[in-house]
């Protein structure tokens, strides 16, 4: 069980890594969007459930974490939907392969 | 039931405050009365403990019960009411109650719509002031603080226009002041481990010299000198007072000021002590320039002012000097009149404003050039007007002269000449103020007691503005008449043992 | 400069502070000397909160699911409840002062168009 | 639970926090200021948790990093973020910036004063607080220290911030406030500005009623089981509020204000402080001091001894409601520019 929980937390972290990397090399709002709020979420509810693996504290935590993973997975996509949509109608606009 | 009075006091406005706001949905009459109520039993308890302590001497009032437990001092808040705050209670409520009755005509005029919450504010900015001169927590105080700070500058904001920004002014350098008083108290908290005045009292002496509790005396002296606009910090003050609301500022310019030099004395008499104070290097002589300084400055400024209500607030501001200055004598006639002087000069600056606002209520204006025949319009008004003046000038038989006489006394006796000149030529600069009222008042417009010349109508200020406004000025002279037995059944007794005489 | 690093949390509360003041008092912008006013105020906070913390000490909820032996006797490895309460008060009277704070400044911008203190002033003169 | 994590830790948040504050006060961009600040303050909450301060860091991230964050951007969303560059003024920031450092020198000269860091023994550590930690079960069965001293060994403290609440509330009411009526004849209103409202997005709606159960499921946990675990009043009570701000971003803020109207919200804000201090009186007409639940045995169910901890729940509710009400009616107030019609 520990060995799973530390494999799920550096798996985590590297998806950080992933979407540190792609939030700041990406070349348009969009792109960078797209790695915050995928790797984001990702890496989150696996840090968490690594967290399960780890910390033998009993069913009524591991409900807790539960919950706050269903509320990163559906809160984290939905925030970085509205701000692309907000993006949109802002006026941002997307990269391609022939622009600058 | 006497043992309950002490908490009775804060809970009259709090209790008409939150009353009142729900008056303020249902019946909006009703929530000045709600809060004249409140105060009338906050002032009756203040009053019945004026007698109290001055006979048995120091009540202390312990909520939830938690008082003393053995090897810990007190583990919950107490609140105090002893000879050095009860007459300020008395003073602070009583004064908040006239001024309830008072602003009743100013606000539906002034604030004629939207006036659904100002008397919850007025209730629950007075809460504050009378927590912070009763509670005998330190970080109790801050908290008060705050409440009365959040209120005010609420109150300020009413006024619109300018007072926005004057408001938002007053709340950074109000809360830079809150916050280094809390920093402060962080200090002594983190040297001594308790948080009630009593046992910090007793424990600051056994910790012998400490850094630690140097700097935070200072910044606690800095917060209240921040929250009482004395010298460095005090360019917020008069925006602030000008462009409120005229029942804002009656309420605000005598008391707010006075109890956060009240929380100074108390810091420095009874939390660390007079002894603490003369051997803190250089502070004392600071302390006593920068009063001077205030006091000059603030009579400079006061000449060049044209607005009435500015003019009075710079007086608040060279007010401030006297009780700073007088503290800061540390010794007994000097701190005799610094006490004395905070409850005077309540009183003095609550006549002032009253008598300010009338004018304003009747003129419309406050600039000092359309008092042309005031004296004639409103008669009344304008004795009260002088009578007040003659006070911060310190006319004998008022309660100005005494004070004064008091912290002159002190000055010479400590040789500290330079703040006795500042008094003086406050004193002569407030008389020439005066007498230019006078002059604009009373001589520039023809005469009508002369054959010839017309009549100028009477047109009083409403009675329920007048009498308020009458009793604050004759109360002055009435304090002035019982001074000896304040100050030597009460006063002398607030301050601390073994002061130099 | 041993006690400069064992006091480590200090020194950051001094340099926090300093932030804030120097932003509440020199900077222009309303907004920003609100912010700096939020930052002065976590400092004080987090000197409370560093005055009462103990080493190896547990959280102060008594309960055997955080580990305590029950009933607790030996009040050394349990972390300080007192400060803890008084800094509760103190953030919410700081959000308190911030609603205040910025309700006023948006009072101010729709006067004047602007968070800049120069041209409110400069307007004010007018 | 675990143990106080290492300081080394500690340091590279406090390096971080000091780095954020700084970002945070020489961002130009105003609402960049905004998130950059709520940033340090989850970072606070990090350090505040591993000085074993949970409940001051539960409450940091829900006030602080949270409610805060949301009325700076409001305030934002009604004026604007962009900040004018002005020349000149270097002078005035270089004398401040001198004051400063010699205040911070000064700050510096106490610390060889202090006692060590984290000595259990040192003046704050073993004077008053051990009696709470030692007594709270005895006297009140509250295991979590910071609630019995918040709401009882302290209660009056809790009244007076849950009033400062409630002063905050009515301040911001009557300064921001302008009457619909006015609004036609005298001040014009500002014209809309086209605006992006996530209200229009299904996707956002949806998720958002599927969130907002939970959370008011979960603060009524952090409300009623504060005796227990972190949380109480405060926590909760804006936690309520933010489920209902969010509710009010996501769709819009009339359909708040159909289930809870101008008049609800403010005389809620007044009732919780009513109900803390109708308490504390109640306790004295059964003849105890203000505050002391004791006395309050007979008229509430339950054993004498458990007095306390069902007058601890009692205020607990009422510093709840104040604190859940006044956050809503603040951020309408700040969103809508007071005008309650719409906003963020």
């Amino acid at each position: 069980m520990d060995y799973l929980g530390y494999i799920l937390i550096s798996t985590g972290l590297l998806f950080f890594l992933g979407t540190t990397i792609g939030l700041l090399r990406f070349p348009d709002f969009y792109t960078r969007m797209h790695a915050a709020g995928k790797g984001d979420t990702l890496s989150t509810v696996m840090i968490l459930i690594g967290c399960i693996c780890l910390v033998p504290m009993g069913l009524l935590l591991a409900l807790k974490i539960l919950l706050i993973i269903n509320f990163i997975f559906i809160g984290s996509p939905t925030a970085t939907h509205a701000m692309m949509d907000a993006g949109n109608k802002a006026g941002a606009t997307p990269w391609r392969k022939d622009s600058k | 039931m006497t043992e309950q009075l002490p908490i009775i006091i804060i809970l009259g406005p709090l209790l008409g405050a939150t009353l009142a706001a729900f008056a303020a949905w249902f019946r909006p009459r009703l929530s000045h009365p709600l809060v004249v109520l409140g105060l009338v039993i906050s002032s009756a308890a203040a009053l019945k403990l004026v007698f109290i302590v001055a006979d048995a001497g120091a009540q202390k009032y312990w909520l939830g019960g938690w008082g003393t437990k053995q090897g810990h001092g007190v583990v919950g808040i107490q609140i105090t009411v002893d000879h050095l705050n009860t007459l300020l209670l008395a003073a602070v409520s009583g004064i908040a109650l006239l001024t309830s009755v008072y602003t009743r005509r100013l606000v539906d005029t002034e604030l004629a719509g939207r006036q659904r919450y100002f008397y919850a504010l007025f209730s629950l900015l007075v809460t504050g002031l009378l927590g912070i001169t009763i509670t005998g927590d330190i970080f109790n105080l801050y908290v008060f603080m705050e409440i009365a700070a959040l209120s005010s500058y609420a109150l300020i904001a009413y006024g619109r226009g300018r007072a926005y920004m004057a408001a938002f002014n007053y709340l950074i350098m109000g809360t830079m002041g809150a916050c280094l008083y809390l920093l402060g108290v962080g200090f002594i908290f983190a040297k001594s481990g308790t948080l009630n005045i009593d046992d910090v009292s007793a424990i600051i002496p056994a910790l012998g010299q400490s850094q630690a509790l140097f700097v935070g005396f200072v910044l606690i002296l800095l917060g209240a000198w921040a929250k009482m606009a004395f010298f460095p910090f005090h360019g917020w003050l008069p925006n602030a007072y000008a462009h409120a609301p005229t029942a804002s500022a009656a309420i605000l310019a005598p008391l707010a000021t006075k109890v956060a030099v009240y929380a100074m004395l108390r810091v420095m008499v009874t939390v660390y002590s007079i002894d603490y104070i003369i051997h803190s290097p250089g502070i004392q002589s600071l302390a006593l320039y920068l009063s001077s300084l205030a006091i000059v400055i603030a009579s400079f400024f006061s000449l060049t002012q044209t607005n009435l209500k500015k003019l009075a607030s710079y007086f608040v501001l060279s007010e401030i000097g006297y009780m700073v200055g007088g503290a800061w004598l540390a010794n007994k006639p000097g701190l005799t009149g610094a006490m004395y002087h905070v409850v005077a000069d309540a009183a003095m600056t609550s006549a002032l404003f009253m008598a300010i606002g009338c004018i304003v209520y009747r003129l419309g204006q406050t600039q000092l050039d359309d008092l042309k025949g005031v004296f004639f319009k409103m008669p009344v008004t304008m004795a009260a007007f002088v009578v007040t003046m003659a006070a911060l000038i310190g006319v004998p038989p008022t309660c100005g002269f005494f004070s004064k006489w008091y912290l002159i006394q002190g000055a010479a006796q400590e040789g500290v000449w330079h703040f006795v000149a500042a008094l003086l030529l406050s004193s002569l600069v407030k008389a020439i103020i005066l007498f230019r009222i006078i002059e604009i008042g009373y001589n520039r417009v023809p005469h009508p007691a002369i054959k010839g010349n017309p009549a100028i109508p009477r047109n009083e200020a409403p009675l329920s503005m007048l009498i308020p406004t009458a009793a604050m000025a004759l109360g002055l002279v009435a304090l002035g008449l019982g001074t000896s037995t304040l100050v030597n059944t009460i006063i002398a007794k607030a301050l601390p043992a073994g002061l130099a005489p | 400069m041993e006690k400069l690093i064992a006091n480590f949390n200090y020194v950051i509360v001094v340099i926090l502070m300093m932030i804030g003041l120097w932003s509440m008092l020199a900077q222009k912008n309303l907004i920003k000397k609100c912010i700096g006013m939020a930052i002065f105020q976590t400092g004080i906070i987090l000197f409370f909160i560093s005055i009462g913390a103990k080493d190896n000490a547990l959280i102060p909820i008594l309960t055997e699911a955080a580990n305590h032996t029950y009933p607790v006797s030996d009040a050394s490895k349990v972390a300080n409840p007192l400060t803890q309460i008084l800094m509760l008060t103190a953030i919410v009277v700081g959000v308190a002062t911030l609603g205040v704070a910025l309700a006023l400044a948006q009072k101010i911008y729709q006067q004047h168009s602007s968070f800049d203190e120069d041209e409110i002033l400069e307007n004010e003169r007018k | 639970m675990p143990e106080l994590p290492i300081w080394q830790f500690d340091i590279l948040l406090l390096i971080l926090v000091v780095l954020f504050a700084v970002v945070a006060l020489s961002i130009r961009n105003l609402m960049g200021a905004a998130v950059v600040f709520g940033a340090y303050s989850f970072m606070m909450c990090l350090i505040w948790a591993g000085m074993g301060a949970v409940d001051v860091a539960f409450t940091e991230a829900a006030v602080g990093a949270g409610v805060s964050t949301v009325f700076v951007v409001s305030t934002l969303y009604n004026t604007s973020a962009t900040m004018r560059s002005r020349p000149g003024g270097l002078a005035f920031k270089l004398f401040i910036g001198l004051v400063v450092t010699i205040a911070g020198a000064f700050l510096l000269s106490a610390l060889p004063d202090f006692p060590k860091w984290g000595a259990s023994d040192s003046p704050v550590n073993a004077k008053v607080a051990p009696y709470y930690i030692l007594n709270t079960i005895a006297d009140s069965h509250v295991p979590n220290v910071v609630t019995s001293v918040l709401a009882d060994y302290r209660g009056f403290d809790t009244l007076l911030e849950t009033t400062v609440v409630f002063i905050a509330c009515i301040a911001i009411y009557s300064i921001l406030r302008v009457d619909k009526a006015k609004l036609e004849t005298g001040e014009p209103a500002a014209a809309p500005v086209p605006r992006y409202d996530p209200g229009d997005s299904l996707i956002v709606r949806q998720a958002s009623r599927f969130m907002v159960p939970f959370m008011q499921l979960f603060a009524l946990y952090v409300i009623a089981h504060g005796h227990y675990s972190p949380g109480g009043g405060f926590q909760g009570g804006v936690i309520l509020g933010a489920s209902l701000i969010l509710l009010a971003i996501s769709f819009d803020l009339k359909s708040l204000l159909r289930q809870w109207s101008e008049k609800t919200l403010m005389l809620l804000v007044a009732a919780g402080v009513f109900l803390y201090a109708a308490v504390g009186l109640a306790c004295m007409f059964m003849g105890g001091d203000y505050l002391d639940y004791v006395f309050l045995d007979s008229i509430l169910p339950g054993e004498k001894d458990m007095a306390r901890s069902h007058g601890i729940l009692l205020v607990e509710i009422g510093v709840g409601i104040t604190v859940m009400f006044s956050m809503i009616a603040i951020h309408i107030n700040l969103a809508s520019n007071g005008r309650f019609d719409r906003g963020l």
